[in-house]
């Protein structure tokens, strides 16, 4: 029976971990993409801008959580520079903001090789670790659960209960009519995309400590955000939150159950039926039901 | 004689929505038929659901007696209904010839079609932007090239969707001497319209919606007239032309 | 049909250049092309080849983004699966006789079919807009994610090891008996004026079917899928056509791949190979033939000088020359580079016969 | 634009001056070119990097001393960017056009069974100085790194019998992983152990929350891990913050991917790792080479097997050449076959194979230490690259230019 227990609290930890790491990997892009129809693909590279910020402060002397804010909001700033010097003239054209945010990806990633070389010694994680029965959890990874389960909250607050969450649901809906009754779109524009690179700053920097860094690091997320933008759809809380609890599910039953590659092409195979049952994916799906 | 086009108890929902209730309604062969009713009432949704764009709640649809329902778009268009929608749908990027070239290529031959083109884009008076595109015209102008798109079909039955909102009161005259000339041609005309001036100026009979219902039937001038319908669209909206 | 109608054909509203002067153009650069390995270096020879093989790929996806208006993410999916299947084919059958060639008919059929099946799964299913590059991305994804696992020796197929991550090797190069028992070796040079002749008929037969009744309807769905709907044609199935013939070339581009560098690999449909056809045609100019076939080769080349000369820095000039490329002229550099031509032209003396207001629009638009 | 530019430029006459420079020094012959093909960038340019290095200081000291035969050596490279296209791309681009007939190069498997047909076609020869899954048996091509046996046949035995026989397997999902899990399993089953499990994982993956608790259920007595890449070394993180401690072995850790280096202490504790190269060797002519390269290149994190490797393969084409008194292929495979082509390689002494072409080492095993610092355990002088000639592979007398793996043994 305890074995039965301890089974469950395993399982339920792995979904948990999985479930956090979805929505942080994906919580920036799903920003940018739902309110803006950008589809970022440098996203991977604020990931890593904000691992190395967060890296390079805790080495200085920081403590962790200064380190992690300080990523992302140098990750913040950053997309906000580049949303103002180049990504504000694709707003209309959403592929070519795919080309030209590769291309910046690719600057960034071989321009970070380049100057801030190869190998950097991580901060090491901390806070130890609990055993339950033969399993011992990292009390890292619960941290990062909650720092998941923050964003979410803080976005709901942002986007509810603020002057800047009315105007962008105002922007994002109808920009020409939000336009028309006085909300500075352009600035709105400015502070989603770099909200979404600050998100993105956020999630390489609680991930720093448990990964290696490397310039490329930021790539390991970009599929498995994607996947959650697509199944979730346009919105950010009604969708990136549900699709990331379906997609840990389903990644982790899969891996448990046969392997890793199994838990991928799993992710993959879902991203296909749920688009082709829900075109909108879950946040468009629930806006209709609420209709 | 048998209606060209009737409704028997259509209904369509969305959600928890009713937008066209327990519709019954006509449309005679030959006749120049508006549509008219404040917003909401359902005109659009009707299209819809003509065209085969959305599909019935309940209810049948039956043009020339033959039951629409279950047919595709593309088959009820082959079926000899022709729309124009209400927002000008054109092919922006492409030259406005071509933009018939679309339209009519699929039972013309090349030579023929472009005849046909010529004759179309006199009729509407665009025969000297055929080379522009289409996206670089007037509002007005992009009304009429879809209007002509939509007749190229030779519809038995012409759908027109608010083909006047938007224009100057001189492109909403040109445009109901358009219509007025099909109607000559032999065409069967369904014309929903927020325009009073405009349906005055086309229209033999009315039918007003409401709520998803029919809500009076008759000549302009009887609707003019009725005092309800004056309460429902024309008193309480101040569209009073 | 008379002689005078056959300049129809080739020419329309869907392609740049017409006239004389550009037809004497097409047929000075394939005279060109056809004598150039009289004069050029064995490497040189080879790699414009290599170059070509890229094309097809880009031209199908030009076909399907930029007529069609579908953004396939995963045209590497086709390639890929046409790769392996010339590959199990052609060790399965040997390279005697005329059995690789038949493995690269096999191939293309394998890859089209299952664009086929992929292109009905998406466009009967109503998925539109941006999904239909993340469905293709997937797909391709899942592809190269499941062929990266198949080291091991029971992932066989007859003859053929799919050996996982490392690929394939050794596959025969592409060979036919001619009629008389003389024995024709696609390589080096006869492998290019395989590419060459294939790429002229390709870009001929795709001229011939965009300003073709079918290429009307394709570019009206691009435009207003709604009103091509309403004016009576079931447009799915005409995207589905583009899509399909797509997947033709991609799976061209892959078997010919296979077939040069006897190799193919998962990684050849993983995600930095999934952008590079996208980025080709959106650089090169997507919305014409010409644009594409031109603008695909002279990036191809152009990433390939910069790797070479700045080794490290490559990557970087890349990226810097796609965000350039992307603001200044965002219909592709191609398209870009006539309208500027004309302009210049326009200023100089009389009208000229490229320019025409289509090309303007096409120009202004994203 | 103009800082690109700019940098565009300066790399180009880098280029120049490094091409004027060799020539000024060349006497009257002209410079011999050899071909250098390493990823300077994409997902493990930080592990090749040291290749490039170690075969531009192994060449400005031969050029130094003289060169070979009398002639200096011209290094002629390209960045194929971790693209196995690019490495086909380019490899023809030397051979044809550049008109090299040796190549240094290639790192993943996948990059040198690319580049492995076009050597053979045009019958030029390859250094491959990589620690590999083994089993290449082609006379175009010289193998300098580590094999499954000499890594895996000293590893094995000694955790087997230090820790215990029940292992767990952890290894990437692609060919180097498989294959090195098909040793491990025969060497373990062979020796009366027992693999618990064997998990595959997808090359990219950085999350490990379920493979650490199947660990932890398995309960073994080590664990071996053949975890490649960035992306996956992330499990020695996650596995030392869930509290997972326990003894592990690896070919390919430390030497190559400088984890002690990497990760804060004690996340490396309890590996060990047999190679035939760590920077921390203790011997004289190791010191000096380490000395040498650190003043060339101060900014090297940690000189890994790959750079040592790449170095030695240089000089081990110059004995060859030397020996053969020619750059000729065939000259030089006649010394290979008299089993005497041996150099003093920082690492000790490393000899040719004549049957496989592959080099035998002196492996070392190291463990690491709680602060990561490292202790050699033990030292294995020479040890062959026997397998190869073991199930068949002569290369003195028959060239099947194969690979083979204990599943695909050759057909006799």
């Amino acid at each position: 029976m305890t074995a039965f227990v301890y089974q469950f609290l395993a399982f339920a930890y792995q979904v948990a971990d999985v479930f956090a790491f979805l929505v942080l990997a994906a919580g920036g892009l799903a920003i940018i993409f739902g309110m803006m129809g950008i589809i970022n693909m440098a996203h991977g590279e604020f990931i890593t801008c904000g691992a190395y910020v967060t890296t390079a402060l805790v080495r200085a002397g920081l403590p962790l959580p200064v380190g992690i804010v300080m990523g992302a909001l140098f990750a913040g700033v950053l997309g906000i520079a580049l949303e103002r010097t180049i990504v504000r003239r694709f707003y209309n054209r959403p592929i070519d903001s795919l080309v030209v945010t590769w291309g910046v990806s690719l600057i960034a990633t071989q321009g970070a090789l380049l100057v801030l070389g190869s190998a950097w010694t991580s901060v090491g994680t901390p806070l130890g670790s609990i055993g339950f029965g033969d399993y011992s959890f990292a009390l890292y990874r619960l941290v990062m659960l909650a720092v998941a389960i923050g964003v979410l909250v803080g976005l709901y607050l942002l986007f509810m209960k603020t002057r800047f969450g009315v105007h962008a649901r105002a922007t994002m809906q109808n920009p020409a009519m939000a336009r028309a009754l006085g909300v500075p779109t352009e600035r709105i524009y400015a502070q989603t995309f770099g909200l979404g690179a600050a998100l993105a700053g956020l999630a390489g920097g609680v991930y720093a400590p448990t990964l290696t860094l490397s310039p490329t690091m930021g790539t390991g997320f970009v599929v498995e955000s994607f996947v959650t933008v697509v199944v979730g759809g346009a919105d950010v809380l009604t969708g990136t939150a549900p699709a990331s609890a379906v997609l840990a599910i389903i990644r982790a039953a899969c891996t448990a159950a046969w392997g890793q590659v199994f838990g991928l092409i799993g992710l993959l195979v879902t991203v296909c039926i749920v688009i082709r049952v829900l075109p909108e994916g879950f946040s468009g799906w629930l806006m209709r039901r609420r209709a | 004689m048998a209606k060209l086009l009737e409704t028997h108890g259509l209904t369509k929902r969305f959600g928890g929505v009713t937008v066209i209730d327990d519709l019954n309604f006509g449309v005679d062969e030959g006749t120049l038929h508006c549509l008219i009713g404040p917003n909401g009432a359902g005109k659009s949704t009707l299209f819809k659901l003509i065209v085969g764009r959305h599909s019935p709640t309940a209810g049948s649809i039956r043009f020339r007696g033959r039951e629409l329902t279950h047919l595709s778009t593309a088959a009820r268009i082959h079926a000899g209904i022709s729309i124009k929608m209400q927002v000008p749908g054109i092919f922006p990027a492409l030259p406005v010839a071509q933009n018939l070239t679309i339209a009519l290529q699929h039972r013309l031959g090349r030579a023929e079609t472009r005849r046909e083109v010529e004759r179309l884009l006199d009729f509407v008076g665009l025969a000297a932007d055929a080379t522009k595109p289409a996206g670089q015209l007037g509002h007005g102008q992009k009304q009429w090239l879809e209007i002509a798109m939509a007749i190229s079909l030779r519809p038995t039955l012409l759908f027109l969707d608010e083909p006047t909102a938007g224009l100057s009161p001189d492109e909403t005259f040109r445009t109901g001497e358009m219509v007025l000339a099909l109607k000559r041609d032999g065409m069967t005309v369904l014309v929903v319209e927020h325009d009073m001036t405009f349906v005055r100026q086309i229209a033999e009979s009315v039918t007003v919606l409401h709520f998803g219902r029919v809500f009076a039937e008759g000549t302009i001038d009887e609707i003019a007239a009725n005092t309800a319908v004056q309460e429902i669209y024309l008193g309480s909206t101040g569209h009073a032309h | 049909m008379t002689l005078r109608d056959i300049p129809v054909l080739f020419n329309g509203p869907q392609t740049l250049g017409r006239g004389k002067l550009f037809w004497l153009g097409v047929a000075a650069v394939i005279v060109a092309a056809a004598i150039y390995p009289q004069y050029a270096e064995r490497f040189a020879i080879s790699n414009t080849a290599y170059f070509g093989v890229w094309v097809f790929m880009a031209l199908g996806l030009g076909l399907i983004w930029g007529y069609g208006g579908m953004l396939s993410f995963g045209q590497t999916a086709f390639f890929g699966l046409a790769g392996y299947a010339y590959g199990v084919i052609a060790i399965n059958l040997g390279a005697a006789h005329s059995y690789p060639f038949l493995a690269l008919i096999c191939a293309l059929a394998i890859g089209t079919a299952f664009a086929a099946v992929l292109g009905y799964f998406m466009i009967y299913g109503g998925i539109n807009g941006v999904f239909v590059g993340i469905v293709t991305l997937s797909v391709t994804l899942a592809f190269a994610t499941f062929m990266n696992q198949t080291a091991g020796p029971q992932w066989r197929i007859g003859r053929a090891r799919l050996n996982g991550y490392n690929g394939m090797t050794r596959i025969p190069s592409l060979s036919i008996d001619w009629l008389d028992g003389h024995r024709i070796r696609f390589e080096g040079a006869t492998f290019y004026y395989l590419v060459l002749g294939l790429l002229v008929v390709t870009y001929l037969a795709l001229r011939v079917l965009v300003n073709s009744r079918f290429g009307n309807v394709l570019v009206g769905t691009r435009e207003n899928p709604e009103r091509v709907e309403l004016l009576g044609y079931d447009v799915r199935r005409y995207q589905l056509g583009a899509f399909t013939i797509g997947g033709f070339l991609a799976s061209l581009s892959g078997a010919l791949y296979t077939a040069w560098g006897n190799f193919i690999v998962p990684a050849s449909m993983a995600l930095p190979a999934a952008a590079m056809p996208i980025i080709w045609v959106a650089v090169g100019g997507r919305e014409d033939l010409t644009a594409t076939l031109v603008g695909s080769f002279v990036v191809l080349y152009v990433f390939q000088a910069l790797t070479v000369v700045s080794q490290e820095y490559a990557l970087v000039a890349i990226g810097a020359l796609l965000v350039v490329t992307v603001l200044i002229a965002p219909g592709g550099y191609v398209i870009w580079a006539v309208d500027m031509a004309s302009r210049l032209r326009r200023r100089a003396g009389p009208s000229p016969p490229l320019s025409d207001p289509a090309l303007k629009a096409r120009t202004q638009r994203g | 634009m103009s800082m690109l530019r700019n940098l565009a430029i300066a790399s180009a006459a880098g280029l120049m001056l490094g091409v004027s420079a060799a020539a000024a020094l060349a006497d009257d012959k002209p410079p011999l070119k050899i071909g250098l093909l390493e990823d300077h960038s994409g997902d493990i340019a930080i592990f090749t990097m040291p290749k490039v290095h170690g075969a531009h200081l192994a060449v400005d000291e031969i050029n130094a001393a003289g060169g070979i035969l009398g002639r200096k050596l011209e290094i002629i490279e390209y960045d194929p960017q971790f693209d196995n296209a690019k490495f086909q791309e380019f490899a023809r681009r030397l051979i044809e056009k550049d008109g090299v007939q040796v190549i240094f190069g290639a790192a993943t498997s996948a990059s040198r069974e690319a580049i492995r047909p076009i050597i053979d076609k045009d019958n030029a020869l390859l250094f491959y100085a990589q620690q590999y899954e083994g089993g290449v048996c082609d006379g175009n091509m010289i193998g300098t790194g580590g094999v499954p046996e000499q890594q895996f046949s000293t590893l094995i035995p000694y955790m087997m019998e230090k820790y215990g026989k029940k292992v767990y397997v952890i290894a990437a999902d692609y060919n180097f992983g498989q294959i090195s899990t098909e040793w491990t399993r025969k060497l373990v089953t062979e020796a009366g152990g027992q693999i618990l499990g064997a998990e595959l994982i997808p090359l990219g993956v950085s999350q490990f929350g379920q493979t650490i608790q199947n660990i932890q259920k398995a309960k073994p007595d080590w664990l071996m891990t053949l975890v490649v890449g960035n992306a996956q070394s992330a499990f020695y993180e996650q596995a030392a913050a869930a509290g997972l401690h326990i003894p592990m072995g690896s070919s390919i850790t430390i030497g190559l991917g400088f984890e002690h280096k990497r990760f804060k202490p004690p996340t490396m504790q309890g590996m060990h790792v047999v190679m035939n190269w760590f920077e921390e060797i203790d011997r004289p002519a190791a010191k000096a080479f380490v000395a040498r390269w650190h003043a060339k290149y101060p900014n090297e994190t940690y000189i890994n097997d790959m750079g040592e490797n790449e170095y030695s393969a240089i000089y081990m084409y110059k004995k060859l050449a030397e020996m053969a008194g020619s750059f000729d292929l065939d000259k030089i495979r006649a010394q290979i076959a008299t089993g005497k082509a041996c150099i003093d390689a920082p690492e000790g002494q490393i000899c040719i194979d004549p049957k496989s072409q592959h080099a035998s080492h002196q492996m070392t095993l190291l463990s690491v230490n709680a602060d990561h610092s490292v202790k050699v355990e033990k030292v294995w002088p020479r040890v062959d690259p026997y397998w190869l000639g073991q199930i068949g592979c002569d290369l003195t007398k028959d060239d099947p230019k194969e690979q083979y793996t204990p599943s695909n043994l050759p057909s006799k």
